[in-house]
């Protein structure tokens, strides 16, 4: 297994993209060590009085050239506001890189990515690592509304993107699962990887499940430690409980005692 | 460099600082970040006679300089552990030393025997204090009479080290103390976790599967360091400190109450280095204040 | 606007928000700031019978989230709180409830009575909790025996509601619980402060004349929560929750654990004002999730 | 008594005058109440993680005309160095006016005035608040070198400035009680008033009391509440024990039960 650190990072950009999200790059003096679409951080957020221990994020992109690490950030509660509300220039700690990746997809595999709030990141981290020439990959990200959307239009380059939301107000009207990709086209995908609230998660797993397709889902639970010593963030599995943060965040879902 | 050496009794430490059960898994997982060989010991997270689950999810809740765990001492059995992880973790240059748990009397007694077969294990801590498991566990730990006959049974047939690990659940901590020392302890820690609850004020539903969590963190410090304080005068065994310590001014304070060694748990969390920085720290500490030895530290406080 | 009435036996309060002993003087110093009738009550500072200095500066430490107070129950005694404090204070339209202590059961019985000729004080807190004392406060609340005497003794005299404040320094809070209420307690009310301790570790020293003191804020709210949680299945009598209440959020998870009302202590240092939120708070949580009455909180917790 | 307050201010100048000291402006939306020379503020200190209480600065200059109050800072722990460090167009609350103000002079009074340390602010505000003529108020302040002085010689308009330093790099060399103005002339003075140092504050007050000259020194007991509610803060006095945040700061030495 990989060595891991804990490392200080400068805030290099900080940039709201809608109410809710924002991009946070940071930098690091030295080398980075490479690092796999759906490992994440567990960042210290020091200037927040009211929590106590690190919240994790997925790693969203990697600049090894620059040694920047791009993060999303959904404001949800207290520390993730206050992160939301960094500086540049301000230091961050960061321990790192945290739980295994996704499984990688073949050369000729055609994959479907689901991502919805703030699993949005390994996602497109993904996206962009496949490997895959973008016809082969679809993107679909759910949320409410069009103002709940970010700008991924970069990501153009990587895959084929849809949108659903609950209101119409952008791409199809809908959950993910009711999208017409999902709905229509599922088969023709060799696998799906999905990451986002856990009914969505869910949602998307029955059906792969029913399909018998590949899918993998990166979980969210609750962690304290990140580094596999507290067992606070396990998920019962075949293989009895696992921690989320060492043996996840990605789990196949035949793994999960999901109820579905 | 000053002298960082201290003795529990018959067990010798490079330095005063291990890491707390629970909070350290087997060591291999701080071993990922340093070597764990820096370190006075590795308390090992609790085994139990046989294989547990631990309690469902959620298990943790964060609170006020603090955070809540009900965990329930998930662990494969110590068969699987004697198996599959000491022969992995044993070449590890530090005291191991194995945390013990128990659903009866009994159950204790065979796992302190198993452990006895163990040469790397340097000793055993007696887990009387888990807050977070139905039977047993924290029980032992709550009343003089079962911490006393928990303790000699395990006396009786335990060849190691025997630290007694006590709860601060109680009116009077230096009874339970007193009550392990006359039954053949060879020291005493403390604190283990103090049974607590959070809420979900907007779903009307406790945070944790179980209800009632161990709570851990700087928030306890204060009463965990008059406890040790009380306990260091009331029992001539040592004793080993712990709770809320996340620095080696914290470290420090526990040693001048009276710790002859100290335990860092939750701040693992936040920072797996902390143990070495306060190693450092201390040895900075004792520098600036001309103490040549960091045993001079024990019990040093002027009243 | 919801109904924010509670009542806690026969005492009525218009809001379950109260201030707690120690916390809020004699209600004067919290009505420079604003008027204190809107508040549910106001728990004075404690009395004991004859003048008190109290213990040697400093009595303060910060902790984390959190302080320790060695202050000791200075006051000037019962007689001159009557003659000089209470017909200053008597006008305030709130309930002003007497948070009365001693060193033996006789002098409780004495301030007992003297409070019962004060019209315009609406109930009786008896502290058997108090640790900064060398003689009872807490040694009354820590046995079951001699928590049950201080309440006899004082219900037979006592023409008020009679509120017994509770010590969580305890191995069985609950047991406690019992024992006040099978003597005649109105209600209970807890967490007083945890027993604690604080060092200097630069000058080697504790940080406290007294060496240990008393443990309040947001750190303890965890196991206070527990508390009440606890006594409220214990009992059938009215809880008063208390212990680390920074805002209305832990206030409603106070009354969703059990508690009847609650008191707001040490965040009263960090601002005067919070009380007051606190009742707004409740009332925006009310209306949110569309509950007509505050009482409909009690203990309203899904397990 | 005043009727006190919790307001929020915005800092609008934050100036580090030497290595340890600053000089902090909070500028309020509303008019503020008379404050007097010696009164203090309790400050939320509401980015430092690692404290939980207010800490009590003195008021260093009121700006009516623009609802400004200006303190001095000296940095001695977490919460002074976080404060410190503040930033403009930040937010910042404080309980005041808190306490009680020195003993104004009489108008045809000669008084000194001695600070050391973080005590330095009330002397100045007191000197400029005196109503006097500038050659009947004198300024002596101590340190320990002359890079922990700060530059005052905006205050000669309200006074003469006299400096001791321990290692005489600037004024005379020696404690404040070594100093001339001290040594020499102190019975022309009709008021002598000080804060400081505990033992700077008590060598004054020794030789006061000696000569028997009215002396007020302002005391900076560790506090919690600031209002009068918790009697953390009391001091012994020939009225019983008193709390420092409302019947102080400022007592007359004859009332204190100094070893001296
Ligand atoms: C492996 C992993 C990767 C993640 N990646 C990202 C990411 O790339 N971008 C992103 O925006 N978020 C991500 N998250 C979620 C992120 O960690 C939480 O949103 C954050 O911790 C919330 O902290 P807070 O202090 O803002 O919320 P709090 O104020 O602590 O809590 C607000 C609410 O959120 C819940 N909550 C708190 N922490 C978590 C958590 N870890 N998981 C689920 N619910 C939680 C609480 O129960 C509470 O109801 C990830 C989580 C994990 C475990
Ligand atoms: C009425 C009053 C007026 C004051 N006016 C000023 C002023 O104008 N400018 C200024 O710079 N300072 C002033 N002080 C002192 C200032 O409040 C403390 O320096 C500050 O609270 C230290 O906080 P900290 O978090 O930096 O220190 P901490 O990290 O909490 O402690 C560092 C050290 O300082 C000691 N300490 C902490 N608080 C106090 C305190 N309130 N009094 C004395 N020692 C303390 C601690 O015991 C510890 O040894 C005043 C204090 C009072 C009571
Ligand atoms: C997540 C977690 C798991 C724990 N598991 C154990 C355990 O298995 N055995 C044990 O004796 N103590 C266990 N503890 C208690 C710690 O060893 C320690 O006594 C306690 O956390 C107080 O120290 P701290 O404040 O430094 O964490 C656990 C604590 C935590 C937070
Ligand atoms: C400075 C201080 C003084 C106190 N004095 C008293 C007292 O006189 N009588 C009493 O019953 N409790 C006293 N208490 C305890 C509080 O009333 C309350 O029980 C405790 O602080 C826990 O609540 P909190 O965390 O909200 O402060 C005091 C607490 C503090 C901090
Ligand atoms: S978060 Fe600690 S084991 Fe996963
Ligand atoms: S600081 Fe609370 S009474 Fe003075």
């Amino acid at each position: 297994m990989n060595k891991k650190e804990v490392r200080e990072f400068i805030v290099v950009e900080n940039k709201r993209l809608n109410k809710t999200n924002s991009l946070i790059r940071i930098k690091s003096q030295a080398e980075l060590p490479k690092i796999m679409p759906g490992q994440f951080l567990n960042i210290d957020i020091s200037n927040c009085k009211e929590i106590f221990l690190r919240r994790p994020f997925s790693v969203f992109e990697v600049d090894y050239a620059n040694n920047i690490i791009s993060i999303l950030v959904k404001v949800l509660g207290r520390g993730s506001a206050t992160l939301a509300d960094i500086g540049t220039g301000e230091k961050l700690s960061a321990v790192f890189p945290l739980g295994k990746g996704f499984t990688m997809p073949d050369s000729n595999d055609k994959i479907l990515l689901i991502g919805g709030g703030s699993g949005t990141a390994p996602m497109l981290f993904l996206a962009k690592e496949s490997g895959l020439t973008p016809e082969n990959v679809h993107i679909l990200l759910g949320a409410r509304s069009e103002n709940d959307h970010i700008d991924i239009s970069d990501y153009q380059q990587y895959g084929l993107i849809h949108y659903s939301t609950d209101d119409g107000s952008l791409g199809e009207k809908g959950f993910v699962t009711q999208h017409s990709v999902f709905q229509h086209n599922l088969k023709n995908f060799d696998k799906i990887y999905a990451c986002g609230p856990d009914a969505m998660m869910k949602a998307v797993a029955k059906v792969a499940k029913e399909k018998n397709i590949f899918c993998e889902v990166s979980l969210e639970n609750l962690m304290a430690c990140g580094f596999g010593v507290c067992l606070c963030c396990i998920e019962p599995t075949t293989r009895g409980n696992l921690c989320v943060c060492t043996e996840g965040p990605v789990f196949n879902i035949n793994e999960l005692k999901w109820q579905i | 460099m000053a002298d960082l050496k201290v003795n529990i009794g018959n067990l010798e430490l490079k330095n005063p600082v291990m890491t707390a059960s629970g909070t350290s898994g087997f060591a291999e997982e701080l071993n990922d970040f340093y070597d764990v060989s820096v370190l006075g010991a590795v308390l090992l997270k609790g085994i139990t006679l046989k294989n547990r689950d631990g309690n469902p999810y959620p298990r943790m809740a964060e609170t006020a300089s603090g955070m809540l765990n009900a965990v329930g001492l998930q662990n494969k059995g110590v068969d699987y552990f004697i198996e599959n992880i000491y022969p992995r973790i044993r070449k590890y240059q530090t005291n191991l030393i194995a945390n013990i748990n128990g659903s009866t009397v009994e159950d204790y007694i065979i796992v302190a025997e198993k452990v006895n077969e163990l040469d790397d294990i340097a000793a055993v801590e007696l887990n009387i204090s888990c807050p977070n498991v139905k039977e047993g566990g924290m029980a032992f730990g709550i009343s003089c009479p079962s911490a006393e006959a928990v303790t000699r049974e395990v006396r009786n047939v335990c060849k190691k080290h025997l630290m007694v690990k006590l709860s601060p659940n109680v009116t009077d901590i230096t009874e339970i103390a007193k009550a392990v020392e006359g039954q053949g302890a060879d020291s005493v820690s403390l604190v283990n976790t103090f049974l607590g609850m959070a809420i979900d004020a907007n779903k009307r539903k406790p945070l944790l599967s179980t209800v009632t969590g161990g709570l851990s963190g700087p928030a306890i410090k204060p009463i965990a360091l008059r406890m040790v304080w009380q306990v260091h005068k009331a029992v001539k065994i040592p004793v080993v400190g712990m709770g809320g310590i996340m620095n080696a001014t914290d470290a420090i304070e526990f040693m001048l109450a009276g710790a002859s060694a100290v335990q860092v748990g939750t701040a693992i969390f936040k920072d797996p280095f902390i143990p070495v920085r306060i190693i450092e720290g201390i040895n900075d500490y004792l520098n600036h204040h001309n103490f040549n030895a960091v045993a001079d530290l024990i019990g040093n406080l002027e009243i």
